[in-house]
């Protein structure tokens, strides 16, 4: 009997007085299996739709009362006033939530987190892995929007390149590769002796999201170069608003909330690669 | 179809509300009984949603003489309807505590309950000592830390280790001191005593229950620290317990009653068990205005109980 | 529509089955590794709804020297995910047990382990006394009982007064002694010492914790004793947490997992946490069957864990 | 994720191999409000259709995990292989139960307990009150396929007689009466002087379910003249099914389980009304 979600607009309601909303409800558009326990989640959210920002998460809640606490996800689309996520089946939580079906109601907080910076004009190189793929199809899409920037996605798959359908639409180029064929680094590595990681003079700056491996190699990988690298951090979460610290990361500075002080730190941050 | 939930019954938190149904703990007056509990409310974080200033009391994040780092991460696993933390009391110290999130929670109108951590008595000691000259309303000792004073053990579950403790702190201030205990007791009546005896203004309880989760696929704890503690909704008739036996032994003592609350009936729930107020934790993990929310359907669930609603504003209890 | 969730993946548990996955429990070999909980298991209730020969073990109702009649009714209230209960031991003594229920369940096949009650050490030593020679397979002593020889506390709760039991109980038998603990202490581990430094040849844990629910309606509490023991999934993170910490402590020790099974999964957890076997108490509270299809659930999820389930059949834990 | 329910046919497995029928999923066909708060749900459920008895209870389990406990409910009738209770909404658990709706499915385990003996040939008087009528009216419906044996209903109400519709389906004669009136005891003596409580030359037996103060002042109204009682009692539960010995009642015989031993009690077990 925890339900928390009303069924008047306490978006509206929060808006008005001021306010961020609450934890609120909100209905399916669209699902969509992608591969193999792999599902992209639509709703329909006109606040988040229109602030959130790539590398931002929204927390999603099961109905199930068992599962109280927030499941993170990144942003990975916004069209119109319609959000998308796209998540791997991996515990209870995200299995509960891949059976939800258009029409149906979900309960949401968002966006939360600090996203990447892109207010600098450059060639944004999006490193994905895995499910960090989802907000960098969201960072082409904000990217594409700009005519000064440009977007190349070098994202790594377990096996099924389930997302170049969707980065394919933003990104300027689109590279991928999947396990049976190397890791991103290798693609990294291929590319720019190809040299296909140059845009014109633009100024190089990745941007990451994986798996915690793939990201120090990738980290490392931009050190050598000198190139600036911004990385999105995972980490289970207590509220994903800052207020119970249950989601630090070690940094320079100590340990820092990734659901406020991030997702995205600096490679300096982290103290990466140097 | 029948619609009686009350989360059908729109409360508008947002709206300017006239608090009908105050309470006094240790003689200072909550607008309303309901307060955030330690390590669930950061100004700086729930500022963006609600006005702090409409709790009945706002309880802050533990705090040390120096800054904490806290545990490695994970630091948090989840439970059938609850929530296991191991923070490790991760704090940026009491001076930081003083100059920052004090002040600002003061200018924003709220009654604040500076919760004080150590990891030996001195530590507590050098936290009260700074804290009781400053703007905080009442101080909230929290005793389930691991202590080294005292082998290791967490004050709250030695008698005597906190009467010792609470000899030391109860001269330093005249502000309230409340006693915070740990569940994880034979019987949570018997420190509770001592705290009273040793000078305990008020007690309030429970702070979180021991536990644990692994993960199956590698047979391994899901948290770092590897145990942690249960809070949320499962932990609700521990709670409760706690409460009714303490004030069965105590009739006088003010206790704020902590544990599970995610609605204004559980809040209620405890304020019949002898509680004076409430403070609500891990709900506003869940959603960030639980506590408001909670307070405003106690503040309508009190109206068609004007006995109770009476023995609260007068400092008094249900039982 | 992804269709993961266990309870998809269908499991006729009236087909008859070869289980693969055996464990020890103090020498005594279990089918499987999952038993009935005290409580929670009364043959001529479950009978017609599945062969209990086909669970690792069923532990029978607290047994006491002379039929008790318990305590007064309304005798449960419901938590957050848990139930509480205060049957206060009510049983037809140990002579009927000796004359009905072990010889029934025998005839049926069923691994059993009698459960023991006693109000002080004699009610104990009388039952321990008439189970010596009977047909039950391991003895289970059920220390959280309020014990008069103790002062009213229950033995579990004081390591002396365990000891001095165990002490009593131990040459009055050869059949394995599990010992069973009450999570309503400060450091389980410590009445877990005193019990195998006493002669107990294994434990479980954990039996009810201490709880307690209002009616916000009357302010009155639901049941009759007002406070009960809370069980169910609610106290799962507490009983891997009680296993895991023994676990440590005692590396050699056959523990008993008990508390808010109710899956495989669940189940499984607790044999990564170091038990030996477990028991299933409240989920047959809300499914009759949810003990077997728990134990044919777990026999599946060991199939890709040769490790794990070569260690439980020699008698083994993981850690 | 303590779904009970699998989604095959488990009655038909446990039958199958000679048991009973475990908890399991069953479809909602009806749901109707009769009155403020209270409800007449239907479902589909062949095997308790066909072999529940009066006085006999369903098990109901909320699809919210806080409330794992069951909801035990008299049945109140059955048509075909549909069976249907009528509940007062007073709790978080009912509340749930009542917003079901045609379609949706619901956890069962039933038939439970031990239901009125009707083997005698007799006027049995069904003297109900408030939530206590439902099981009456299915005692009335099977009283009328035995034309050796009469039913007379006298209920009564709090305000609203809703259950009247139903039980004028079945009963021979329906008295009723509500709190404004007076009491069943007073419409049990206005009907007896009216000689309406006689059924030819048939002996009467009361059958009773209602408040506890309502059933004892029956109890003590029929030792009186000497009629046989059986009186329908109701405890919280754990388990339904005699397992945990979660819901005594105190009579002669000490403490026995409602679920199992009753929920019908004669009134010498109780000891009431000598
Ligand atoms: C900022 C952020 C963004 C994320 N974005 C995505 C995304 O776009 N796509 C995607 O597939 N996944 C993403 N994740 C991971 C995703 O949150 C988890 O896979 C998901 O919460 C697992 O839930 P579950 O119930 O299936 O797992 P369970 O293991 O049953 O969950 C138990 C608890 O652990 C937490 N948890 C388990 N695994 C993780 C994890 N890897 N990270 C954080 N919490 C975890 C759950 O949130 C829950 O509280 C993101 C995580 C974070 C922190
Ligand atoms: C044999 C039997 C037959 C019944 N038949 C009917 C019927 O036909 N119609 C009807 O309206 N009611 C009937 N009841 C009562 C019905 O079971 C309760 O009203 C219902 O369980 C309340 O659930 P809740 O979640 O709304 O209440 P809550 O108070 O939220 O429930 C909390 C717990 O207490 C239990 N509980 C609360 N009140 C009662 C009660 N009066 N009796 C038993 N358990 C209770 C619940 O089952 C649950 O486990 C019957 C009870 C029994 C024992
Ligand atoms: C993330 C987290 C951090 C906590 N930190 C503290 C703390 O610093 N000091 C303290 O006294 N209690 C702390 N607690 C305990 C809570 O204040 C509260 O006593 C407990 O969670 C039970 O209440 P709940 O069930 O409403 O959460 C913390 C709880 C959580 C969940
Ligand atoms: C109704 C009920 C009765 C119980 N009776 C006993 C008992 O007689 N002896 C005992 O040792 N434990 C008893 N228990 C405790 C259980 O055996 C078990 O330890 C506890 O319920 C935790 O497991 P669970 O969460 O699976 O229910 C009882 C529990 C319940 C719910
Ligand atoms: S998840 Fe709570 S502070 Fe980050
Ligand atoms: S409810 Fe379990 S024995 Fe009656």
């Amino acid at each position: 009997m925890t339900t928390f979600t009303p069924t008047y607009d306490v978006v509206a309601e929060a808006q008005a007085a001021g306010y961020f909303p609450p934890r609120h409800s909100v209905e399916i558009t669209g699902v969509r299996e992608l591969t193999d326990r792999v599902m992209r989640l639509t709703f329909r959210d006109p606040f988040i739709a229109s602030h959130a920002k790539p590398a931002q998460f929204v927390n999603l809640f099961t109905h199930d009362d068992f599962m109280l606490m927030p499941r993170p996800f990144g942003v990975s689309e916004v069209e119109g006033d319609e959000v998308s996520v796209i998540f791997a089946v991996i515990g209870h939580g995200t299995e509960q939530l891949a059976r939800l079906e258009p029409g149906d109601t979900v309960d949401v907080l968002g966006p939360l987190g600090r996203g990447f910076n892109l207010k600098e004009d450059a060639n944004y190189i999006l490193v994905g892995g895995g499910l960090g793929v989802p907000p960098l199809i969201y960072a082409a899409q904000k990217l594409a929007e700009n005519d000064a920037s440009f977007a190349t996605a070098v994202f790594g798959y377990r096996n099924d390149h389930f997302a170049e359908e969707y980065v394919s639409r933003y990104a300027d180029w689109s590279w991928s590769i999947d396990d049976a064929e190397g890791n991103v680094v290798d693609l990294l590595n291929k590319l720019e002796q190809g040299d296909d990681l140059k845009a014109y003079d633009r100024k190089p700056v990745i941007l990451s999201c994986g798996p915690l491996p793939m990201m120090k190699a990738v980290a490392a990988w931009s050190a050598e170069r000198d190139i600036p690298a911004q990385l999105s951090m995972e980490q289970r979460m207590g509220c994903g608003y800052g207020t119970c610290v249950l989601c630090t990361v070690d940094t320079v500075d100590g340990r820092l909330k990734v659901c406020s002080g991030g997702p995205v730190f600096t490679r300096e941050q982290l103290g990466w690669g140097e | 179809m029948i619609d009686s939930n009350q989360n059908d019954n729109h409360i508008n938190i947002y709206e300017p509300h006239e608090w009908k149904h105050s309470t006094k703990v240790a003689g200072v007056e909550w607008k309303n009984p309901v307060g955030t509990a330690s390590g669930t409310f950061q100004y700086a974080a729930v500022r963006w949603f609600y006005d702090v200033s409409q709790l009945g009391a706002v309880s802050t994040k533990g705090c040390s003489p120096v800054p904490w780092e806290g545990n490695p991460s994970p630091r948090t696993a989840e439970g059938p309807a609850s929530n296991l933390n191991a923070v490790g009391l991760q704090n940026p110290g009491v001076d930081h505590y003083l100059e920052d999130d004090l002040p600002k929670l003061k200018k924003a109108g709220a009654l604040v309950v500076a919760n004080v951590a150590g990891h030996c008595d001195d530590d507590y000691m050098q936290v009260v000592a700074k804290l009781a000259d400053s703007d905080a309303d009442m101080l909230e000792i929290n005793v389930s830390c691991p202590n080294v004073t005292h082998g290791g053990m967490s004050v709250g579950t030695d008698p005597v280790a906190l009467s010792s403790l609470m000899d030391k702190l109860r001269p330093m201030t005249d502000k309230p001191i409340i006693v915070k205990l740990t569940p994880n007791v034979t019987d949570i009546t018997v420190p509770a005593r001592a705290a009273v005896e040793h000078g305990a203004d008020a007690l309030s309880m429970i702070n979180t229950v021991l536990g644990m989760r692994l993960n199956i696929r590698t047979g391994e704890p899901i948290i770092a620290n590897k145990t942690g503690g249960v809070s949320g909704p499962a932990v609700l008739p521990i709670g409760i317990a706690a409460v009714y036996r303490t004030r069965t032994v105590l009739p006088d003592i003010p206790i704020i009653g902590i544990g599970g609350i995610d609605s204004g009936e559980k809040a209620l729930e405890y304020l019949y068990a002898g509680a004076n107020a409430v403070e609500v934790g891990a709900a506003a993990l869940f959603d960030p205005v639980a506590p408001l929310r909670i307070a405003r359907e106690l503040d309508d669930l009190l109206d068609s109980r004007p006995e109770l609603a009476a023995k609260l504003a007068a400092g008094n209890t249900w039982r």
